[in-house]
């Protein structure tokens, strides 16, 4: 088992035929995923190394069964992309595009949510589980199959930490990349209950930034429900106030969601915190060797 | 993210229909005293300097007058005065109406809720902040169906409104929420949004209008805000770059992993002062004038962290090589570079070929450009 | 239900920008020939019957002129026809395009799926039933988000158009999604809806506008349909009623239980031909009203059928009596009731002193009414 | 047990102080309702025959814990009227008003599905469950207690067939009447399982009308997964086709929806068919005679 993810998902890339959608496919292909098509509106009938490309989603569904997607379309084309994705009964859908304005992701989330689908995402790395299937752009390199779960905001500092947990001997059970957007299809609190029930994931390691409450929202959870130990790290603890440091889950707005509020929310639901990443494994690593009981 | 000045707030407000104070801009005190003169501004009126930051009223910014001589005092008084490094160089002078109380209303995003949020109080005219949680009403808006009658009748009421002002309360949600939503807005806030007889009038205008959405609005691309010339430079060039008083120099690929970087500098004692996120680019032109945007910084140090994912090592070393030719001799500074990942073994032969060592672990690497910048040699 | 006859949908269709020929309206062979010579329509040109009923094009009423005396000739040969019961008042005429191909448009709510529904098809220009079903696409709009770009493309796709018509038809989808939210229509249909050059526009036009939502659109309220006089006043005064071409009245509360009294009446050689629901109303007023209108449409027997709930017998049995004194002694007619529910025993104690006998069974009550139009008597 | 109402459900009443709603307020206590509250703007701290009046749904539900509404208000405010109570929490909602305009109603019935929220109705008699509760306006005369389970598009028709059973020595276990607007928030075949799953309902009657296909669906769920017994009855035999009948469910259009389809389809998914209202009642009770087997 994994989280979201099985050996019988099969994905649709939405955008497969741009430079990052074909990159992108190939990576997923390599890591054993099913890719089992592509749409670009206008390309249907062509293939991109082997897949076929569909005009539209719901061809796309008809002709291959496909039950999760992963967008790379631009911004602009985002939310008609997840929209068209959902319509045609797809379920899961990880939209690895940047820059999607928050006003459309409120209407793809509430549809989606509506609809009984999940978005993870937008502007993230995905989700993989070594050994299953990869929806996304997290580098396959990093992963090697074992019983952590990773779940993080961030981006590049993800591919760090799992490749810090890989090169400390250990392997992951599903890393989950949601994306820092203001508004994110799926948050800690609604990632935390899949891993909560994965009986593959022994402890997760939980990788925050500063802005917002969702660190301060999951500490919440784990206090009152999750029971596998938790290894938290927030990234920002001496960024300056007020200032912008890439995205806008990095602002720090009046007072609340600063590194400070979160860590000690971490602190107090039992979770071990990493003041700095390479200090995560070993964290990880002592939990496994005390048997995995927090 | 886009802040408007008041002024422009207020245009954006009219476009809605949101009713305002009758006003012009002006940009000198010949212009100020001239609207007062030709009767565009009502007396008596108000001079208030257009600038983002906070403090205008305590800083001497928002002036009154009676004659126009006194308008004409009044903007020679604040044109010049700096804000948190920002200069007056525009005022907006408006009628000066008589209200009988003053209440805060704004529309902006409930991340958690992934819900627009409406936040209003009878207690305007004030910080909101400095508002005791409980004279505070929180209430979500849902984009399907949108903002409701429930929903308008919810804040009437938390606002002690009936009446005329209530009828204007419920044109004015309205304004708003359409302008939230066509306008991509991340905050609109009236503060305060005054009951003048038997209606209402916003009295300030703050509005915020999300980067990402742009390509909506081609209005909003030549508004500046409070950007430095070089962070200005780096936003034309889609780099994301942040510029504090530190001297060590930051290039690192990704908003975590930047300020992972940034906490273990702290942590050693440096004082990163330039921050630089190439993003998931692969693109060694970026990446070099990544670079020769950080050398005008005038950093002590550079540290370059990047983590190859969707980026590549190799692409990211070719553009940092490429970007050292071009820097002069007496711009050049010490360079401490950590490349992982994806094709970092080549990424580390060509640095290694420029004279560059990468060092594999953060905390080491780390260490050195606190080193170096404390005038240890690279 | 409003149906807008075609030049009043037009109207509708250009408020929302949907392409439409240069056209206008004449009531006499006059204003038709002067249209054409002072240019509002150019030559050649079509002249259009303004009638709801269908059959037009096979009745003559849709004729051709190359020159304004053609046009003239038209007119006089198309005014004053009659279709199904409706006089040609009104005149519609365009310039007659050169068109490449005609396709089928429309848009409408599917009652089991609560969507609205795009219904479209290569196939324009004859009856959309006529049509075989693999040839037509039904494609769902949810209200939230509303018509989406995906939508748009699936619906180019199934009429074969690209480049310019394509185009064309993204903004006329758009303006048909506004116009039936906007209108609150129960169907928008374009059909033909013409390829004309590197575009596309509405030959055609139906639209047809809910009832209930008159609250909203004061703009429809003079706009007669096909409703008889007396239809037209009972509209007036908020009752429904019908009138066909049988003899026996029937007077029933509730939609539901008018349309099985009407079986029952059939099953026993009855004929009816004006039905009157007097839905949940409780005053006598109301009823009296409604009874005089009955009255005024001649039956040889009516038959009062009332299951008193949020009604009462009572209540109905006074407006009753008060009316039958109202009816002048000519035209008075045999009645026969069946009142049954809320205060039943006061009801029929009522119609007894007025002479009235009400049969408690729908069987027994029915075939006394059949035999009272028949020439028995009340 | 009954359908959708339980001795517990506690009652809303939004527009209690219009005609209609005061009126059948009491009739809903005189039938055991629970009404617990009444909301009319502007209205609040007032009472109507004891039971408090109060501003909003949401200071209704606060003060008094109701979770069932039952909506009186004038069709332009009906809207508000159901968004409120389901923003509120409610998830069960009787409309009575009549003439809301289905551009309305399609907003309604999207919002109340996609918060987990019921609405009955519009312009519907709404439910009854003698010896339990109603919400709504059937007339509590008509009922008794007993097994019978009745599912009506009609309003007074209703009426008549539920008296009918009363008159016969049978009685009913819940009758649901569903509206016959373009637009329901509860079709028969929503509500034909809430009648398959209670133990209560040892048949049902299904009345229906000719217009719209919801008897044809009814007959095709009748056929696949409803093991209960069905009477049926269509009113409109000898309706004039194209011609209102009241309302505009009652409208032939097309061919399609016709009394004739629906009651072949209904026999052919093994209903007992009446072809008059007086016919009901011997109907019933032939199969309760039989044990009620179909």
């Amino acid at each position: 088992m994994s989280v979201l993810l099985t050996r019988e998902t099969r994905v649709v890339v939405q955008g497969i035929t741009g430079h990052q959608g074909t990159v992108h496919s190939r990576q997923m292909r390599e890591f054993g995923t099913n890719v089992v098509a592509g749409v670009t509106p206008g390309k249907g009938g062509t293939t991109v190394e082997d897949v076929p490309v569909f005009d539209s989603v719901q061809l796309a569904v008809d002709a291959t069964h496909a039950n999760a997607s992963c967008i790379f379309v631009p911004a602009p084309f985002a939310k008609d992309a997840l929209l068209e994705a959902v319509d045609a009964g797809i379920r899961l859908v990880v939209i690895v595009t940047e820059h999607i304005p928050f006003h459309d992701m409120l209407v793809m989330y509430h549809y989606a949510r509506s609809h009984g689908a999940r978005i993870i995402g937008p502007n993230c790395p995905g989700i993989a589980s070594p050994g299953v299937a990869k929806l996304g752009i997290i580098p396959n390199v990093v992963f090697r199959p074992g019983r952590v779960g990773v779940i993080s905001r961030s981006g590049t500092l993800t591919y760090e930490i799992v490749n810090g947990i890989k090169e400390h001997g250990l392997g992951q059970s599903t890393c989950l990349g949601l994306g820092g957007d203001p508004v994110v299809g799926t948050s800690f609190v609604d990632a935390l209950p899949l891993f909560q029930d994965d009986p593959d994931t022994d402890l997760i390691v939980l990788v925050g930034e500063i802005g917002g409450t969702a660190e301060e929202d999951a500490a919440e959870y784990i206090r009152t429900q999750f029971t596998k130990p938790v290894v938290a790290y927030i990234a920002g603890r001496s960024a300056p106030p007020g200032k912008r440091m890439g995205h806008a889950g990095a602002i720090i707005t009046r007072g609340k969601g600063t590194a400070e509020t979160k860590l000690a929310a971490l602190r107090a639901a039992g979770a071990r915190v990493a003041r700095f990443p390479y200090e995560i494994p070993d964290l990880v690593a002592e939990i496994v060797r005390h048997g995995g009981s927090p | 993210m886009v802040k408007l000045a008041e002024w422009r707030g207020k245009a954006v407000f009219r476009k809605y229909g949101v009713p305002l104070p009758q006003g012009a801009v002006a940009r000198t005190a010949d212009e100020a005293e001239a609207l007062v003169r030709s009767g565009a501004v009502p007396l008596p009126c108000v001079v208030k300097a257009q600038v983002l930051a906070g403090g205008r009223g305590k800083g001497g910014a928002v002036r009154f007058a009676s004659t126009a001589t006194e308008a004409r005092a009044a903007a020679e008084a604040i044109l010049g005065l700096e804000f948190q490094g920002e200069r007056v160089k525009e005022l907006l002078l408006e009628e000066k109406l008589t209200l009988s109380r003053e209440l805060y209303l704004s529309l902006t995003l409930d991340r958690s809720a992934r819900l627009p949020l409406i936040i209003a109080s009878a207690h305007g005219g004030v910080e909101i902040e400095s508002v005791d949680d409980h004279e505070i009403d929180r209430q979500h808006v849902d984009p399907f169906p949108g903002l409701t009658n429930f929903e308008k009748r919810r804040v009437a009421k938390v606002l002690g409104l009936t009446g005329g002002p209530a009828k204007s309360l419920d044109r004015l949600l309205d304004a708003l929420w359409k302008l939230f939503q066509g306008e991509d807005a991340e905050l609109v806030e009236i503060n305060p949004l005054a009951v003048v007889g038997d209606g209402l009038v916003a009295l300030d205008a703050k509005v915020i209008i999300e980067d990402d959405a742009a390509f909506r609005h081609p209005e909003y691309a030549d508004i500046r805000d409070d950007r430095t010339p070089l962070e200005e430079i780096a936003r034309e060039k889609d780099i994301a770059f942040v510029q504090l008083d530190g001297d060590i120099g930051v290039i690192a690929n990704g908003a975590g992993l930047t300020m992972a970087t940034l906490d273990v500098l702290k942590e050693f004692g440096g004082n990163p002062g330039v921050f630089l996120d190439l993003g998931g680019t692969d693109d060694p032109r970026k990446v070099t004038e990544a670079f020769l945007l950080m050398a005008r910084a005038k950093p002590k140090a550079v540290f370059l962290n990047i983590f190859g994912g969707v980026t590549r090592c190799d692409t990211v070393a070719k553009g940092l090589v490429e970007a050292m030719r071009q820097v002069p001799a007496d711009e050049r500074f010490p360079l401490i570079a950590r490349i992982r990942g994806n094709n970092e073994k080549e990424g580390i032969e060509i640095l290694r070929a420029a004279g560059v060592t990468s060092i594999p672990e953060l905390k080491q690497s780390a260490q050195a450009v606190v080193a170096a910048a404390a005038g240890g040699s690279s």
